[in-house]
């Protein structure tokens, strides 16, 4: 029990550093794509140094004290619910706390709590956010809920491992090409999940000043942007062991985790901002309609 | 017959005069006149043709009685009924009275208030 | 007790140390991860935008744009100030989180510039904020404020961009300060 | 025994009397009028307590003058007669008091000699045995009615009068052709007699003829649709106390003889005739009166409806083809509509008096005028609109059973008419409670209140009967505990002492119902009806509260009301107690701010119910648990009552207002517990009817996106809703459209979620409104804008609505989380896959409401006018502390509900138990997935604690700011509500679905409503008032009854 607890406090601290490393990536892609240098890759490490060792902050009550929290605990509850290897003993996390549906509904808690910080924080910038953030949510949860759906029924689990189990032996049993529809609707919603361009009108700096971290600072703001990475970490292992046949080992995981981070990543830094009745819309309709291909599929062949 | 004819001739004018007739007192007629040919036509139900009527006024009357005189039944029911006409007429009119001081009027038309 | 006792926080800052453990790592990872609010009514802030594009490009040096004050590290002064964008800076300062440097663009804030002898533009910033580095030039352009910023990475690195603690210490003087110029201090005694 | 010709003598002889007095010593009348009406009335009462208790064996024959029947004119004095000539001189006493204290118009001895002489008529129609001798007390009634109704002098008086007598008149004289030409025919005018000889074979051709015209006539005077325009000016025109004799006393000697006329003359299409005017005229006034406006016309209407239905009634006593357990029905039907319609009208009319203005609108305030007013016009209006336990309920009831046996159709139109009724009444009811301030009323209040005393006095003799006829029982226990609750209205001088007495009998409800809490269904509902009514009362703690001395009488009859609904066995007693609970919720709505909610609550309730009641009359054995082979249609029927309740979309129009307006003490019951009995009254439909049912999988799948689809779109309109009290109250359906669903499933794992739910609902729920409660007893007002920043002035509440609102959008480590987990689950075990998308969909929506509650309410900027506003009152704090452990609690610990909901399972043979399992890892495991309750609340409670340690240790240094310190470009921010979000919050997610909330079914109901309204306001115009119309009626529809019905 203690070993699992400790190897799960390692893997969160991995987690957590790569997810970091992910974001220095983006920003070094982006920089490249946009014909400059860049930062380094490490810049946020170094951006989180620096947050956490500031040395005043302001606080403007108990829920937006506690927000960071939420986020960091909900990030990494979300990170420890998925099994990075399936079956392995060190690298399963917590998996066996819930299933699919704990872990759907686990993922908002962190949101939730944050969301509740932002808006104690008296900024009306921040729960103007916060209500893009959920009306966005509604949108992409849409495709999203019918691409697990199609998944759970077709498998008839609900466990991360009995789906990761399904898709073994051959890349061709992965879930991206068994069940096609279903994962370009979840991995078009996985844009939305990661609030980047085109369907970053939550967070708009230019606009609404970063919407509902607004208000944080130092040390709080360290503790959401870790909480953030591992968040954006625990969605990509998601995805993997959702459609891309899980990791058999750390390797593979890095590969596929990675491979999944690069794809939003290509689609934020050529589009434009969409406006939130559009994204929603949006979300609604082309996603939607694929899952419901699959979905339709599996209803008439079951 | 001829009983028959203008009884119902009475009753139907009565009635014309109830169902047309703009003034109040006209209906009031009206309703007179059906009460009357009604009347009529009860005595005529019981009259019997070569009968006299039922009193006994005579002595050969007391015998055989029932086959002499027309049906009295119907002309002590038309005795109440006259009474009772005369009753409705009367307070008929009293109300007719007491409509026309408060309105000064009585064209059916000017009471239609209550409606709907 | 007044209605702003209820709204705004009445009470002076409290006096920071520098230094500890982590004293080099810290003045590192500052100096490589400076978070810019810049205050653009000046014409400077004209030529900070080509400073944050491809052709410049601020991000190799660990700066980034952000949007509001509480994350902020470097407040830019582009350019002139007048009484009335003063206040407006002041507040903008004290909401930001120490440590915190102010880079000052072109030759406004330090004498007055072209505007020296205006009724109300502000010929010497120094008065009123402690401005960690001067960008001289009129306007700087972006190689000049590139420059700047380097010294300014220097100075923190080697720990002695502390204007942030010179501001804390020395607050009934800036005050003062200020308040000449300010005469219709509206706002809270101390921005929070 | 008295002799019926007494009574008829001595009035006489008192009215002659009067007249002389009058002339010398006018105000000695009174000496005379009123002992008179008194021997009559006790003359009455002696007669028919004699046939009661069976010493009158057989009826009473009067002999006048000596002569045997056949020849004489003779009196017959049955049961009945004597039954309604008491009804009569009874109605007669009450008017003739009620008007002796307002004053009778001048002449007064003259008054009194119509009055006398009405009443006596209206004995005389009802006592004679002898067909001329009807024809002369018609007159002597009508004549005395013209008098009576002009009397008052008014010209709308004097122009009734005069419609009156004319078409009088032409019936009379129907009437007397009628008589005559049965003389002529049969050679007899004695009613045995002809009776005798026609039952022995009698015929002649122009037989039917002459009872028709008989008949015609006394429909004039029964007042059936269309030739009953002069009896409506009537009722509006003329002295309210006429009135009350007329409607309560006259028209149903009228009724009777009738009745005896038809069966004497025994013609096979009579009861055509009857059913097809009665129910014509029953169904048209009703529905007529909807758009009246003017209020004695209003209840003219009404009494013209009540007066189709008891022809109807009488239509079927006369059918051949009525089987005899169903005549007993209807007679008793017939005598319990008698007495309903007689006393609840006189009493309306009566109060009617005491209103100054004739308009709906002059009655605003009359209920808060004076708790006797209220009480007589509550009482009235509920009998009269058939409420249980008042006697119209247990006469409509008898009527549609024993209705049943002949047509559905027929079932339809009594329930059709019912319905039209509480339509209007409630609207009545509703308009009367409107306004704030007092309406002047006047303090002749006695004889409507004796009339209402009466309704509730007959109430045990007409549960008596009807449970007789019906083989009906209630449980005991809660018959005694309902009573209870009504006696806590007189504690009305103390609010304090009424809440003690309240949760004192609570407790004893306890204590009398324990043997009930069994681990069933029934036990399950009543055990969280019991704990959770406790402890909501508790949190109703009157303090300076301004709540109505009914308050809490009526919570309690909600209660007890819930208690009796589950333990019932029958579908009748299910129905009784449904009703009851309806009509009390529908007043403690009514308390509140949204009278018009509470009008349309009630519409809706008694569309259901009226629904729930059609089915169960096609039932063939009241017995719940035993529906045979039921069709789809009769399915639905009865579960549409429950579906309101639960107010599953498209009936859901009621919900907002009711539960938003509805007073802030009621409504944590109302969303808690009493939305609940629609989920009990489903389960039994599902587990009882649609079980057995052929097309059940498709019925449950309707069910199942009906459920869904409430959860769907209640979810995005409370994301809209800008009162904190209706988003609640949408969030409160959409959390019942999920128990729906679950239930639909009907498979162990869908109940066990829904049941689970149900309980959670009820901690979270609960909460919230009682929370809500709170505030807006603090705050001062339900609308989100104006609140904001509350954390800091109540952090109690605001903590316990955090945990409620994380239970309620389901997030794991909280109670809420196991219901989805249970319910997701079982759909897609069950293969409802698109339900499922719909219901994950709902239930992300959710969290844009959950946030919506706690941003604006508790976080944000507190505003200036809230500044000083302290915590809520302690008794609502202890009851949310008490409501918040089980959200905790059962967060870790599922099992502490799942277990018994398995345990009730059990005993439901039809489902079983959920395939669930516990393991210690894996926490609660399914055929699809895991879960793992109290791993997650440790880890999430660990880490949570772990991280906020190290940030406490580790972090800068933390100032606490003021509320308006924040980066506004530089500005200092000059008020809170400048920086206050809250106001449209997702005004920007609503231009993405505006084509989703559009409010279409409100529109349909109302586009349904406004169309029906019209149809009867365009109908209403064939009362032209004009009088040769109103003759012109008369005669053409006579021609057409003789036309039609000769045969």
């Amino acid at each position: 029990m203690w070993a699992k607890i400790l190897y799960a406090f390692l893997t969160l601290i991995g987690g957590i550093a790569y997810g970091l490393l992910l974001g220095g990536i983006s920003r070094k892609i982006t920089a490249r794509m946009q014909n400059r240098r860049g930062p380094t890759v490490w810049q946020n490490f170094i951006d989180l140094w620096k947050l956490f060792r500031k040395k005043t902050a302001i606080s403007h009550g108990v829920m937006f004290y506690l927000a960071p929290m939420f986020r960091l605990v909900g990030g990494a509850g979300t990170f420890l619910l998925v099994p990075v290897v399936v079956g392995s003993p060190y690298l399963s996390n917590f998996s066996f706390g819930g299933d699919l549906i704990v872990l759907m509904y686990f993922m908002v808690l962190g949101c939730l709590g944050m969301a509740l910080g932002a808006a104690e924080s008296g900024h009306p910038h921040a729960p103007i956010g916060v209500t893009r953030g959920l009306s966005q949510m509604a949108g992409y949860e849409l495709p999203f809920i019918l691409s697990v759906i199609v998944l759970m029924v077709a498998d008839k689990t609900a466990t991360l491992e009995g789906i990761v189990r399904a898709q073994q032996g051959g890349i061709l049993h992965w879930h991206l090409f068994t069940h096609p529809f279903a994962a370009a609707a979840a991995f078009i919603s996985l844009l939305g999940m990661m609030t980047s361009y085109p369907f970053q009108v939550v967070l708009a700096p230019q606009e609404i000043a970063v919407g509902p971290p607004t208000e944080y600072s130092s040390t709080f703001l360290s503790y959401m942007f870790s909480g953030r990475s591992v968040f954006a970490v625990a969605k990509y292992l998601l995805f993997m062991n959702l459609f891309l046949g899980g990791a058999s080992n750390l390797l593979w995981a890095f590969v596929k985790t990675f491979a999944i981070f690069l794809w939003p990543l290509f689609i934020t830094n050529v589009f434009p901002r969409l406006r939130l009745e559009q994204s929603v819309l949006f979300f609604w309709t082309w996603p939607t309609f694929l899952g419901l291909v699959d979905l339709l599929r599996i209803y008439l062949v079951r | 017959m001829a009983f028959f004819v203008s009884s119902i001739l009475l009753i139907l004018i009565g009635l014309y005069a109830v169902l047309v007739k703009r003034n109040i007192m006209k209906i009031v007629i009206g309703l007179s006149l059906m009460d009357t040919g009604v009347n009529l036509l009860i005595i005529s139900l019981g009259f019997i043709r070569g009968r006299t009527a039922p009193i006994i006024n005579t002595r050969d009357l007391l015998v055989n009685t029932s086959s002499k005189v027309v049906d009295p039944l119907p002309q002590a029911l038309v005795l109440t009924a006259i009474v009772i006409g005369v009753a409705v007429t009367a307070v008929a009119l009293s109300i007719v009275m007491l409509m026309y001081s408060k309105k000064k009027t009585l064209e059916i038309d000017e009471y239609k208030e209550l409606k709907w | 007790m007044g209605k702003d006792k209820k709204y705004f926080l009445d009470e002076k800052p409290e006096k920071l140390t520098y230094g500890g453990v982590f004293r080099r790592i810290n003045d590192w990872a500052r100096a490589r991860s400076l978070w810019v609010v810049a205050y653009g009514t000046g014409c400077g802030s004209i030529e900070l935008r080509p400073t944050f594009t491809s052709r410049f490009d601020a991000e190799r040096l660990g700066m980034r744009m952000v949007a509001t004050p509480r994350q902020a590290d470097v407040l830019i002064i582009s350019g002139y100030l007048t009484v009335k964008t003063l206040k407006r800076v002041i507040r903008v300062y004290e909401q930001m989180q120490s440590p915190k440097y102010v880079v000052a663009l072109g030759a406004c804030p330090i004498n007055g510039g072209m505007y020296y002898d205006s009724y109300n533009a502000i010929n010497r910033l120094d008065l009123y904020l402690p401005v960690d580095v001067w960008i001289t030039g009129c306007m700087p352009r972006p190689e000049a404020i590139l420059a700047g910023f380097k010294r300014l990475q220097e100075l923190i690195d080697s720990g002695r961009a502390d204007g942030w603690k010179k501001y804390i210490d020395n607050l009934d003087r800036y005050r003062e300060n200020q308040k000449k110029i300010i005469k219709n201090w509206k706002m809270p005694n101390y921005n929070w | 025994m008295v002799n019926p010709i007494l009574i008829i003598g001595i009035t006489l002889g008192s009215a002659f009397l009067i007249g002389i007095v009058q002339a010398f010593r006018p105000r000695w009348t009174g000496w005379i009028f009123y002992p008179t009406l008194v021997f009559d009335f006790l003359a009455s009462a002696v007669n028919l307590y004699g046939f009661l208790s069976g010493s009158i064996g057989k009826p009473i024959m009067v002999k006048i003058g000596g002569f045997p029947p056949p020849v004489g004119i003779n009196l017959l004095v049955g049961k009945a007669e004597a039954a309604l000539g008491t009804l009569i001189f009874a109605v007669a006493l009450l008017g003739a008091y009620h008007w002796g204290r307002r004053g009778f118009p001048q002449p007064q001895g003259k008054i009194m000699v119509l009055f006398l002489l009405l009443a006596l008529g209206a004995a005389g129609i009802s006592f004679t045995g002898d067909f001329f001798n009807l024809f002369v007390f018609v007159e002597i009634t009508s004549i005395a009615s013209y008098g009576l109704v002009a009397s008052s002098r008014r010209e709308e008086a004097l122009e009734a009068a005069f419609k009156y007598m004319v078409v009088g008149s032409i019936s009379s004289t129907f009437i007397l052709l009628g008589v005559v030409f049965l003389y002529k025919a049969t050679g007899s005018l004695n009613m045995l007699d002809i009776g005798g000889k026609i039952a022995g074979g009698f015929s002649s051709q122009v037989l039917g003829l002459i009872s028709l015209l008989i008949l015609a006539g006394l429909l004039v005077e029964l007042e059936v649709f269309p030739i009953n325009g002069w009896a409506l000016d009537i009722y509006q025109g003329a002295d309210p106390v006429v009135v009350a004799l007329l409607a309560g006393a006259a028209v149903k000697a009228f009724y009777l003889v009738y009745l005896k006329t038809a069966s004497y003359l025994a013609l096979p299409s009579f009861f055509k005739l009857s059913l097809i005017f009665g129910g014509g005229t029953y169904l048209v006034s009703q529905f007529f009166a909807w758009r009246q406006e003017n209020a004695r016309r209003l209840l003219g209407y009404s009494s013209v409806g009540q007066l189709g239905l008891l022809i109807l009634a009488g239509g079927l006593l006369l059918s051949p083809s009525l089987p005899a357990s169903s005549r007993a029905m209807v007679l008793a039907a017939v005598v319990l509509l008698i007495l309903n319609h007689s006393f609840s009208k006189s009493s309306l009319f009566l109060l009617a008096d005491n209103v100054k203005g004739e308009k709906l609108e002059d009655w605003k305030g009359v209920l808060s005028s004076s708790p006797v007013f209220r009480f007589s016009f509550t009482t009235s209006v509920f009998s009269v609109a058939g409420l249980p336990p008042f006697p119209g309920f247990w006469a409509k009831l008898l009527l549609v059973m024993a209705a049943a046996r002949f047509s559905p159709w027929l079932v339809a139109l009594i329930l059709a008419g019912a319905l039209a009724e509480v339509v209007y009444y409630f609207r009545f009811f509703y308009l009367v409670s409107l306004g704030d301030k007092k309406a002047e009323v006047g303090n002749n209040l006695l004889a409507p209140l004796v009339a209402s005393l009466f309704l509730v006095g007959a109430v045990p003799l007409a549960y008596k009967m009807a449970a007789d006829k019906l083989s009906l029982t209630l449980p005991g226990g809660v018959l005694v505990l309902l009573g209870l609750s009504l006696l806590v209205y007189l504690l009305g001088f103390s609010r304090l002492l009424q809440w003690l007495a309240s949760l004192g009998l609570v407790a004893y409800g306890a204590y009398l119902l324990l043997p009930f809490l069994k681990a069933d269904l029934s036990g399950f509902f009543l055990g969280l009806i019991l704990a959770g009514a406790a402890v909501l009362l508790l949190a109703t703690y009157p303090g300076a509260k301004n709540l109505s001395s009914s308050f809490y009488p009526a919570y309690l009859v909600v209660v007890f009301s819930m208690a009796g609904l589950v333990l019932s066995t029958t579908w009748f007693s299910l129905f009784v107690f449904w009703e009851i609970m309806s009509w009390a919720s529908f007043l403690l709505i009514n308390m509140g701010r949204g009278k018009k909610a509470a009008w349309i609550y009630a519409v809706l309730s008694a569309a259901g119910a009226y629904a729930m009641l059609g089915g169960i009359s096609l039932l063939p054995s009241p017995y719940i648990s035993s529906v045979k082979s039921p069709g789809p249609w009769l399915a639905l029927l009865l579960s549409l009552g429950f579906l309101v309740k639960m107010a599953t979309v498209p009936l859901h129009i009621w919900a907002r207002d009711a539960y938003g307006e509805s007073p802030d003490d009621f409504t944590p019951l109302l969303s808690g517990i009493m939305s609940k009995m629609g989920v009990f009254g489903s389960a039994l439909v599902f587990l009882y009817v649609v079980i057995n049912l052929s097309s059940r999988s498709s019925f449950n799948y309707l069910l199942g996106w009906a459920g869904v689809l409430t959860a769907f779109f209640m979810t995005l309109l409370a994301v809209f809703q800008e009162d904190l009290k209706k988003l609640l109250a949408y969030s409160s359906v959409a959390q019942v459209g999920y128990i729906l669903l679950g239930l639909a499933l009907f498979t162990p794992l869908g109940w066990t979620a829904a049941l689970y739910h149900t309980v959670n609902h009820f901690f979270f729920k609960g909460l919230l409104f009682v929370a809500a409660a709170g505030i807006v007893y603090r705050v001062g007002t339900s609308y989100l804008p104006h609140m904001g920043g509350l954390i800091r002035r109540m952090p109690l509440t605001f903590f316990a609505s955090l945990l409620a609102v994380i239970a309620l959008a389901g997030v794991p480590p909280l109670s809420g989380f196991a219901g989805k987990w249970l319910l997701y689950t079982a759909l897609i075990e069950k293969g409802w896959i698109f339900i499922a998308v719909v219901a994950f969909l709902a239930s992300t929506l959710a969290f844009l409401y959950s946030f919506k509650i706690l941003h604006a309410v508790f976080l944000g900027q507190l505003q200036e006018e809230n500044c000083e506003v302290r915590e809520v009152p302690i008794p609502v704090a202890v009851v949310e502390i008490i409501l918040l452990i089980p959200l905790v609690v059962l967060g870790a610990f599922p099992r502490l509900i799942l277990d018994p909901i398995t345990r009730v399972l059990g005993k439901v043979t039809a489902l079983g138990i959920p395939d669930l399992k516990y393991t210690k890892t894996l926490g609660v495991v399914s055929r699809l997935g895991h879960w793992n309750a109290l791993f997650l609340m440790v880890f999430f409670a660990g880490a949570f604690i772990l991280a906020l340690i190290f940030f406490a240790l580790t972090s800068a240094r933390v100032k606490l700011v003021g509320q308006m310190d924040v980066g506004y470009s530089g500005e200092v921010p000059r008020s809170p509500e400048d920086l206050h979000f809250g106001y449209g919050m997702y005004d920007h997610f609503r231009r993405a679905v505006k084509w989703l909330i559009y409010p279409l079914a409100t529109r349909v109901w109302r586009g349904i409503y406004e169309a029906l309204g019209a149809v009867a306001e365009m109908g209403r115009r064939i009362y032209t008032g004009d009088t040769n119309t109103y003759a012109a009626y008369v005669i053409g529809i006579s021609l057409l009854i003789l036309l039609i019905f000769k045969g």
